[in-house]
């Protein structure tokens, strides 16, 4: 029995699964619409698509509660759109919008609203895990049974600020979430020719760490393993989460990087489309149709249009 | 308010600091078994907390309970180990308030006891605040003075955005009058004199001041002495008003002269319309070298070198 | 010796590099499967080495190579990650030499891209030499001509200690030829003229030079150009001539004012007699703060500041 | 049957067991008497005394072969002594002697004899870790089976550098030793204050290190296990050994620190130490007596004094 099957709480449009599913179909297409931009010269920011892994920072951010923060990866766009930051919200800060709250400082994949536990992120690889670390350490010492998240590349592994933080976050027993996308790629590099296994949980382990190892393309079975994580951690102890998934888009709109032999893995890969999974599970349960779903896509494309020149009139 | 040795000023500036400030954490290595043993004590481990070797993380954390409105001290063991931190200090702390257009604070203190003359070796004898010195929205401390020492760090934990704390080992016994009135951020005229100013900071203001006392029992009051305590951003006003009473400066650094607050406000000095002062500002500044093991003293700053370049200037 | 871009310059000097000295190694991410694939295939991944995303190891590894007679360059992806391996230049690479009393050598490059205009935000868009510059005993290379940029990375590797390489991909294709006689470690006088001299290096010194060849067209022969190309140590000769000659100096930095090599030039042309130069030395700057992700050109020396700032001063 | 029963190939005072007795006890009475010289002011230099721990530098050190590379921390004295440098020798970087190989550069503790093997080390706990692997990095390409060895303390485990280089390390293969001297404690806090497990060889073991956890106050098992740690990593597989211990003595001269509660584990490991139990070895194989090791001891101890007096008389 897969998670997928194990659901509970169902409830149309409103449900959890309508939720992970919107999440992750809202990221897919702004995402999209971005390179196209970007492409177009409408935009000059970068993107570095989440396509494929859009199920880890959607089932996650569902997962949290009021009060906690989050500091997305450079990959985790969903993670904002998770943490209800609008589209027009985030184009603002691409744009240079007058109404841009951070005011187009920072890259807008490190965007942050921290009133609404948006945290700024890193540029430097595993910069931001000792922040989140330390937005736990003050959740730990205010006692509201806060969790402070993280979101990081499997290419994180090498970074010695992963490795400090894990010591410190598993001896003082923080309200900490370590969540890796594990895509197996860092740029145009696979893994094994950089590490000796994909799985970083061995590392996390003897740190004192709750690991879990889960299918990173399952919607559901990330939000269940971010609830026990989201309770686990609130409980005194940190949890580090190895999501294992595939990029299926570039790693960025402006690198493109050749991956040697990837066609058969993305093939593979496209099987597991975590947003078309969630859509089989929905229309398998009777809860939506294949027309509704269309509907549903093109009303967000339409919608993030309209936001796009939303926010282009605001100039 | 009290004549205390420059090593308590700091002493007290942390311990007022704690009791005022309830959200304030003190993050270090030996705190409670050694350097902290009372504060340890009083407030407990959860807000003065020992942790592993991991300077990087301690002050990546430090920035992290920052975003949830707490302030640290992160205790680093010497001044060298900042190059340790650098991406820490550099990328998290101090792009922290410009990163989220202002709506966080970092009112972090990294405190770094340079430790002169003791045997360290060139990894163990460094100041390094050039290393910084031209990091944007980064304050730095380098008090010459129990005064300054104090207030200098009480004054950094209102700041927005945080401090590098050189604190000079070397004058650690250095005894002065802690004042009712807070001189954080500015310089103060520690001697007054008429025909010359020396500026400075930490160790070369404390020289700078012996060598205007010793002139001053040989009769004359040709020699002014600001002593600068914050070396970054530079109170201006002070170092104007006293270059144009003496027309003739001296600025002495112990770093080497490549960079630091001596080149830079030799610059700021050019900027002068011409003839106001009466010669080209000269710097005295530590050798273009490392510091030996044996002996650092001939290649830093001295009393006689200084206290010729003096006699040289005004003849 | 060729007309080659400035991207290409850097790339032969690699090759040659790699076909002149048996024993230097790459070190660096994405090195076979994108950045470096032909140089990956021509001398295999034991000389082209890919590691994990973890630059202070990999420079603290360059350095231990070099104690066995290696040479070795160490890639890093954009020059702000300097911050993450600070201690490994500063404290490990930069003072082998000095520690070892000239026993053991370290010809080490970090080759460290400056990723302007590119939207990277404050993270990554930084230049990052002021940490350096007073670092004794490390040499830093900022080529603003593809000539400069091969014969400096030629030179480089013979040199008993190491060198930052700060090559600006903002000029990238800029061609230029390359001479057949190495200008490595030496200023070059780029453009001649009579009446001022602009000091600079990089996308500065390329900009200073747009300069005086706009002034050209309008028939003035006033700006003569010095081109650093090494920013430490400074060819003082070649600046002293100059600023005799014009009598004027303007020098222009992309950093904030605060250290680099601007304030320090103008330091050492204060020691000039009186009288030698016309005015003090002018600099400009970039502005004291971070390059935001949605412009770095206001906050940045451009060609209409320059150029306003030579007529200011020629009047 | 412990190692000390199986030791063979024994040859009356050149034999293994002899050297094994002879370097400690040099060490050991070295180290007493820089700490008595700096009491009396005879020297300048702190010493961290290896008070305990010595079986493990010299145990490694006779381990090695020709062409190895050792980089010992603060606190392996013994790792000189075992590589051949001469008291005399060690004698002038402290006093700054002509003739000091070193020019009396870095801290004694981390003077080197490139050319013998003895590699500078690295104020910056971890720092040296890097720079071991490069050597092992130059070794691997060079093919001729040497390896390289650090010694590092157990609080190592806090900096991030140990661990990017056990990443790179274990994926490279290198020819790499890794030696902790695992005595629980840093400076005044135990390890149960910081950390999860006293054992470092889980963080290890996923890096793909061989890994042997052994009694560090054993010589012999520390010869025996550097022995197959030799062969492993002249094969290709990194290794790291655990060498579990207790420091006897403060943590530096110069320190003074107070463990709490300490005195019992001070007379356990007072029963188990090294010197101690060699000792009781040689006597109870009937290859020494009590008055020919009290002989011996009496004549370094004059050898000692005899170097202080040769090297002094050189200045
Ligand atoms: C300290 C540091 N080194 C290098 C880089 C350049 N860089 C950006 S992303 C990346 C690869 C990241 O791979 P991974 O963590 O697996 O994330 P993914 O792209 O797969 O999501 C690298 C090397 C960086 N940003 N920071
Ligand atoms: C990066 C860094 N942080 C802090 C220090 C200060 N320091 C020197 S030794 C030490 C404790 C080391 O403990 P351990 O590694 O267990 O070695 P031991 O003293 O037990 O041999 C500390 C914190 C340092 N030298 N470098
Ligand atoms: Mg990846
Ligand atoms: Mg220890």
């Amino acid at each position: 029995m897969t998670s997928m099957q194990s659901a509970q709480d169902f409830d149309h449009q409103n449900g959890l699964e309508w939720r992970l599913y919107t999440g992750m179909l809202t990221t897919r297409l702004f995402e999209d619409a971005l390179i196209r931009w970007e492409h177009e010269g409408k935009i000059s920011a970068q993107t570095f698509p989440s396509k494929g892994q859009e199920a880890i920072a959607i089932g996650c951010c569902l997962a949290l509660e009021r009060g906690d923060a989050v500091i997305p990866s450079f990959r985790t766009r969903g993670a904002m759109v998770a943490m209800g930051i609008t589209i027009v919200e985030q184009l603002r800060e691409f744009v240079h919008s007058p109404l841009a709250a951070g005011g187009s400082r920072d890259a807008p994949h490190h965007a942050s609203w921290p009133e609404r536990g948006v945290m700024p992120g890193s540029t430097m690889i595993g910069g931001h895990l000792a922040m989140a670390a330390g937005l736990a350490l003050a959740m730990q010492l205010e006692q509201k049974g806060e969790v402070s998240l993280a979101f990081f590349g499997d290419g994180t592994l090498g970074s010695g600020d992963l490795h400090e933080t894990m010591h410190i976050a598993g001896m003082s027993r923080l309200p900490l979430i370590l969540v890796c996308e594990n895509n197996g790629w860092e740029m145009a590099t696979p893994w094994q020719k950089v590490r000796k296994t994909q799985s970083l949980i061995p590392y996390a382990e003897p740190f004192g760490f709750a690991t879990r190892s889960i299918d990173g393309n399952d919607a559901l079975e990330v939000y269940n393993a971010a609830r026990w994580a989201r309770a686990t951690a609130s409980n005194g102890q940190p949890v580090f989460l190895d999501c294992m998934t595939f990029r299926a888009g570039l790693y960025s709109s402006h690198f493109g990087e050749v991956r040697g032999n990837v066609e058969k893995d993305l093939a593979t890969w496209e099987q597991r489309d975590p947003l078309k999974r969630m859509a089989e599970w929905l229309m398998g349960h009777g809860l939506a149709s294949a027309e509704e779903l269309q509907r549903l896509t093109r009303q967000e494309e339409e919608g993030i249009e309209a936001a796009f020149n939303t926010v282009r009139s605001e100039g | 308010m009290a004549i205390l040795s420059y090593r308590d000023a700091v002493g007290r500036a942390l311990q007022d600091s704690m009791r005022e400030e309830p959200r304030l954490i003190i993050i270090g290595q030996n705190l409670a078994g050694h350097a902290l043993k009372q504060l340890a004590e009083t407030y407990g481990k959860e807000r003065v907390r020992d942790t592993s070797i991991s300077e990087s993380a301690m002050v990546g954390m430090a920035v992290g309970a920052a975003m949830k409105g707490w302030k640290a001290v992160v205790m680093i063991a010497y001044a060298d180990i900042a190059s340790v931190c650098h991406m820490a200090i550099v990328q998290s702390a101090a792009k922290l308030h410009y990163l989220t257009n202002g709506r966080l604070d970092c009112p972090v203190i990294i405190r770094l006891p340079i430790a002169r003359f003791r045997g360290h070796g060139p990894e163990g004898n460094e100041v390094g605040a050039s290393w910084f010195y031209n990091v944007p929205d980064l304050n730095i401390v380098m008090p010459g003075s129990a005064n300054e020492a104090y207030w200098n760090f009480r004054e950094a934990l209102q700041r927005p955005t945080p401090t590098l704390f050189f604190e000079d080992r070397s004058i650690h016994t250095r005894s002065g009058d802690v004042a009712e009135n807070s001189c954080g951020g500015k310089a103060q005229v520690t001697r007054f004199g008429e025909k010359l100013t020396i500026i400075a900071a930490g160790r070369a203001a404390a020289l700078a001041e012996d060598v205007a006392d010793e002139m001053a029992k040989e009769g004359s009051r040709a020699v002014e002495v600001v002593s600068l305590g914050c070396i970054k951003p530079l109170d201006k006003e002070t170092i104007f008003a006293s270059a144009a009473k003496t027309r003739r400066v001296l600025i002495v650094q112990d770093e080497p002269p490549l960079s630091g607050y001596a080149p830079y406000i030799c610059c700021l000095l050019d900027e002068l319309p011409a003839k106001q002062l009466k010669m080209a500002p000269r710097i005295i500044a530590g050798a273009d070298q490392y510091l030996p093991f044996w002996d650092e003293r001939p290649f830093l700053p001295s009393l006689e070198e200084v206290a010729a370049m003096v006699v040289a200037m005004m003849r």
